[in-house]
């Protein structure tokens, strides 16, 4: 009985945390971008300021949707974000690892992104509908190299000829960099390159924000959500940075000093923001959108090539 | 421990999230102004009809991959003469694949 | 001596498979599905062959030499399928030929 | 009684068909509850086969003879022997269950069309014709019941009486005609080397020669394009488009049987040689990427889904044939579990696709469904349903599809990881593809006034519904009970062979 309280605290805690850390990273992302474009920028808790002022806001219902489709995909968006969570070993084990591996981040990853969509084509305008094409060719686009990226550490892991090599904790434990030949390093690190350009892509960020690109369709896909949906999908998208951040440093910067709980959960924040930074701030102030068309040759033909080159590497 | 796909497990916590956050969503502000102009679709231009044809809406990812769509279509038509040679066609390259 | 049946087989068959593939017309489609099945038949019933036996016809077969019955039998069945396969093609080409006036 | 099962689960669809338009004469509800008990029945006796197999093992059933279930003499019988194992026997339980769902679905949806006892006499002849693959010993029975279900198909391709119709039905026959004469000419060339045409002796005694290749090309290549796979998918596209939707249904029902002899002739009488398996999987990824390229492309919506359909088959191709080359080490069996598991989760997912397709053209009655109906306003079930459906094909995590893609990935990835990231990135393109399909027909607005669909209809979809559920959450009992048998009997090559 115990334990099911544990888990039960867990869960809260997780749930709250992420949401808590989501939001704080998404502040110092909108901080740092302003910084570097000389401007001072929102204070610190804006994307809480945002929160609270979007609950209490009016959610509007557009005339033409269906209302059940549109809010329940504002909900499943932050729970599939959140769940993807309990999925990944962040100091330790992860709490539901022994039940799920890779192959399922893979796909609850497809979760939020696929509610955005549904949530764009059922709110009726046509701005929506355009965005929500546009974010399904997003998604077209990162999922190749995502795919390549997520099964080298697996390919090294089975090289190596451990057992269940799809669980992330067995990836987590064995330090991917320590199992490959030099020239594996230099596959991995092309990997890693690719990594960030994907979680910029994942999150849909400048270079590849077709779906909200403000100046073509007017917000895009979010364009008839308000109120606390659009509170939803807020969180979602910040939850889904950490999910995504945590995923890359489960498979590629595992490494920690051996402290007690606390330095080892700062050293994980710092790897956090140090990724965050990296891919969504920097390579937002650097590059500017990406025309539709490009986008796809892009992602299947050069971030792609990298991937698979990095991935040859580690053969 | 060999890893097993539970989904049981996985639909579960999938559920207690939802509801622990529906109880989040439920404190937000539910009314608005029905039937307003407040519920109308946003249009900055002339308002186009409700609907746009969803028909050709992957544009995007078409453009990339023209020419072989103009070859596809070029060699499926539709009678019975193209199908019996492509047939025959994929038949031999079974056979050499097979001697090989 | 076997390998001239072979010879006219190949031949049939691919007499037939050229009708298949070139030839627009729906009744010369049917025809030439015909003839490809006509030179599997003859492939069939070549197999069967022994030298000087007669048809394999158990009454008087006792004493005498019997061609073997089998590939007869699957003939049989081919023929009778073709024959329903060339009935059904020939029925669609009419009912196409009623509505759109050209083969 | 219980020895004669296999045969009566063939004879009574056969006398079913036969008996049906004499039996309309006396008026619709006879002809119904005529065609629910002839289904019924063989359903339940092929439930009855298949724990008679798991207690007994493998069922040699031979024709004619005395005491049919008696090898003779000689060790080998030469009449036309039916065999049935674990694989067919779960096969024939699951398909004859759909099919009964799919009679009992169109039978208010086909019902404002005239023919329809010739609809259902060809429905039963399919569904003779899809056994007869289950259960053939023997070459020769293979090829009849081939032309059996490529001559019922034509005529149902050809049901609805419109000139498009006549054309795609001769295209498809005339297809089928030179298929099925390449498949003989291919069991001749094996009867004029071994002079015999059951697959049980055939497999003792075959060396690897080079006319048994052609052989087994022939043959290969004809089965291929029943099933409808990379090289010879072309004609699936025309024919779905016009049929109607049991039709579809039970020809891609025909087309995994197809699969399954294909596999069992692969396995038992060849015997695992490298280099078919690995054509097999060359040719899986093509129809994986071939069926969504194109599907990507098209407007109507039954073509649509039958290129989806021909990537779904990809899939359960992949699966079986990479376990099959890598047979040695265990994760090959687990990869054909896995291509098994996806079999039955495929007919499951399409089929509740075709469903609410053919419910949305009965309400609609037009013929290209693409336009924005909006039909998610007032049937909110359906379109709950049809996003079942949609999770369910690209596999998304609770459902039966994830089942039983993961058990495919992480076992094909021994083979080489390249097949998993296919995989991963084919399910993601079907799902873009569905989503597509899911926004035109039911977001939206469009005056589409309400008419209440069809209670059988709506039934049928909610079990295929149950149903794809429980399988997605309890994976570990189904596949225990039924896919492990069935893959063991697939695998164990001496049973098969004439003991």
């Amino acid at each position: 009985m115990f334990d099911v309280v544990l888990k039960f605290i867990m869960m809260l805690i997780v749930i709250f945390g992420s949401v808590f850390l989501g939001l704080f990273f998404k502040g110092i992302d909108r901080i740092l971008s302003a910084k570097m474009q000389r401007r001072i920028g929102p204070p610190l808790w804006q994307p809480f300021y945002d929160v609270r002022k979007l609950m209490i806001k009016e959610s509007v219902i557009p005339k033409g949707s269906i209302k059940w489709i549109f809010e329940l995909f504002a909900l499943v968006s932050l729970t599939a974000s959140i769940l993807i969570l309990f999925y990944i070993p962040i100091l330790g084990k992860s709490i539901l690892g022994n039940s799920g591996d890779l192959v399922l981040i893979i796909y609850l990853f497809i979760f939020p992104g696929l509610s955005l969509v549904l949530g764009a084509f059922s709110s009726n305008s046509s701005y929506s509908n355009l965005g929500g094409q546009r974010l399904i060719i997003n998604m077209l686009g990162y999922e190749f190299p995502l795919a390549i990226i997520c099964l080298t550490p697996v390919w090294l892991v089975y090289k190596k000829g451990f057992s269940n090599i799809f669980s992330l904790n067995t990836i987590y434990e064995h330090n991917v960099w320590g199992l490959t030949s030099p020239l594996g390093i230099i596959g991995l690190l092309l990997e890693s390159i690719v990594v960030f350009f994907v979680i910029a892509g994942e999150l849909s960020k400048t270079p590849f924000d077709i779906d909200t690109a403000d100046s073509e369709i007017a917000g895009g896909v979010l364009a008839e959500y308000s109120g606390r949906n659009l509170a939803m999908f807020y969180m979602a998208e910040a939850v889904k940075m950490i999910a995504l951040a945590s995923l890359f440093i489960a498979l590629f910067f595992p490494w920690n000093i051996q402290g007690n709980f606390g330095i080892m959960f700062l050293v994980y924040l710092l790897k956090i923001f140090f990724i965050i930074f990296i891919s969504s701030t920097l390579i937002k102030t650097v590059t500017s959108r990406f025309k539709i068309s490009r986008l796809t040759r892009f992602y299947w033909g050069y971030l792609s090539l990298f991937a698979i080159i990095g991935f040859l590497f580690t053969l | 421990m060999q890893i097993i796909w539970q989904p049981k497990i996985a639909l579960i916590f999938f559920l207690l999230i939802f509801f622990i956050i529906y109880f989040f969503y439920l404190s937000g502000e539910k009314k608005y102004k029905k039937d307003t102009f407040q519920t109308m679709a946003y249009f900055s231009g002339k308002t186009p009809s409700q609907n746009i044809k969803l028909q050709n809406i992957y544009w995007g990812f078409f453009e990339d991959f023209k020419k072989l769509y103009m070859f596809l279509a070029k060699i499926q038509k539709e009678n019975s003469n193209d199908y019996i040679f492509l047939f025959i066609l994929g038949s031999i390259i079974f056979l050499l694949a097979l001697s090989l | 001596m076997i390998n001239f049946i072979f010879l006219t087989v190949i031949f049939l068959i691919i007499i037939g498979l050229f009708g298949t593939m070139f030839k627009k017309n729906l009744i010369k489609l049917a025809m030439s599905i015909n003839i490809i099945s006509n030179g599997v038949n003859l492939f069939l019933i070549s197999l069967g062959y022994r030298q000087g036996g007669i048809a394999p016809i158990f009454t008087n077969a006792p004493n005498l030499k019997m061609v073997s019955p089998t590939p007869q039998a699957l003939i049989l069945t081919n023929i009778v399928i073709n024959l329903a396969v060339t009935a059904f093609l020939l029925s669609l080409s009419i009912l196409i030929y009623k509505k759109e006036k050209k083969l | 009684m219980t020895s004669h099962l296999i045969i009566l689960i063939i004879a009574i669809p056969l006398l079913g068909a036969f008996l049906l338009p004499l039996l309309n004469k006396f008026g619709k509800r006879i002809k119904y509850f005529w065609l629910a008990t002839v289904l019924g029945l063989t359903d339940i006796f092929s439930f009855f086969l298949y724990l008679l197999i798991i207690e007994k093992g493998e069922v040699v059933y031979t024709l004619g003879a005395k005491f049919p279930l008696l090898v003779s003499p000689q060790g080998f019988p030469i009449r036309i022997i039916l065999e049935a194992d674990a694989l067919s026997g779960f096969l024939s339980f699951i398909f004859l269950s759909i099919i009964f769902l799919i009679f009992i679905y169109s039978l208010k949806i086909l019902s404002n069309y005239s023919f329809l006892d010739k609809f259902y006499v060809l429905y039963l002849l399919l569904t003779v014709g899809i056994l007869g693959f289950l259960f053939t010993g023997d070459f020769f029975t293979l090829f009849v019941f081939y032309e059996i279900s490529s001559i019922t198909t034509a005529g149902l391709i050809a049901f609805f009486r419109s000139e498009e119709c006549f054309k795609s039905a001769f295209h498809y026959l005339s297809l089928f005609a030179v298929g099925s004469l390449f498949l003989l000419f291919g069991i001749g060339i094996l009867y004029s080397e071994y002079g015999f045409l059951n697959m049980g002796i055939i497999a003792k005694v075959l060396q690897f020669s080079f006319l048994d290749k052609v052989a087994l090309s022939l043959i290969a290549s004809s089965l291929l394009l029943k099933a409808g796979v990379f090289p010879f998918y072309f004609w699936k596209p025309e024919a779905y488009k016009v049929s109607p939707i049991s039709a579809i249904l039970l020809s891609i029902i025909s087309s995994l049987s197809a699969i399954y002899i294909l596999f069992r002739i692969f396995l038992g009488v060849f015997g695992v040689n490298l280099i078919f398996g690995w054509i097999l999987i060359l040719f899986s990824i093509f129809s994986i990427f071939m069926g969504i390229f194109l599907a990507i492309k098209e407007n109507n919506i039954k073509k649509i889904l039958a290129y989806l359909a021909i990537s779904e088959l990809g899939y359960i191709i992949l699966g079986i044939s990479s376990g099959i080359v890598m047979l040695n080490n265990d994760f090959g069996f687990k990869a054909i579990q896995g291509g098994l598991f996806h079999m039955v989760n495929d007919i499951l997912d399409i089929g509740l696709l075709f469903l609410i397709i053919g419910v949305v053209i009965y309400i609609t009655k037009s013929k290209n469904v693409l336009e924005i109906r909006g039909f998610g306003h007032k049937y909110p079930w359906l379109a709950g349903f049809f996003l079942l459906g949609v999770f369910a094909i690209s596999g998304m995590p609770p459902l039966n599809g994830f089942a039983s893609k993961i058990i495919i990935y992480e076992s094909v990835f021994h083979l080489s990881p390249v097949l998993t990231i296919i995989g991963i990135l084919g399910s993601i393109l079907i799902l873009a593809i569905l989503i597509k399909i899911f926004a035109i027909i039911f977001l939206g607005i469009s005056p589409e006034k309400y008419q209440p669909v069809p209670k059988t209809a709506m039934a049928v979809i909610f079990v295929f519904a149950i149903l794809m559920i429980s399988i997605g959450l309890f994976p570990g009992q189904f596949t225990s009970f039924f896919i492990n048998p069935a893959a063991e009997a697939l695998v164990s090559q001496q049973n098969y062979i004439c003991k």
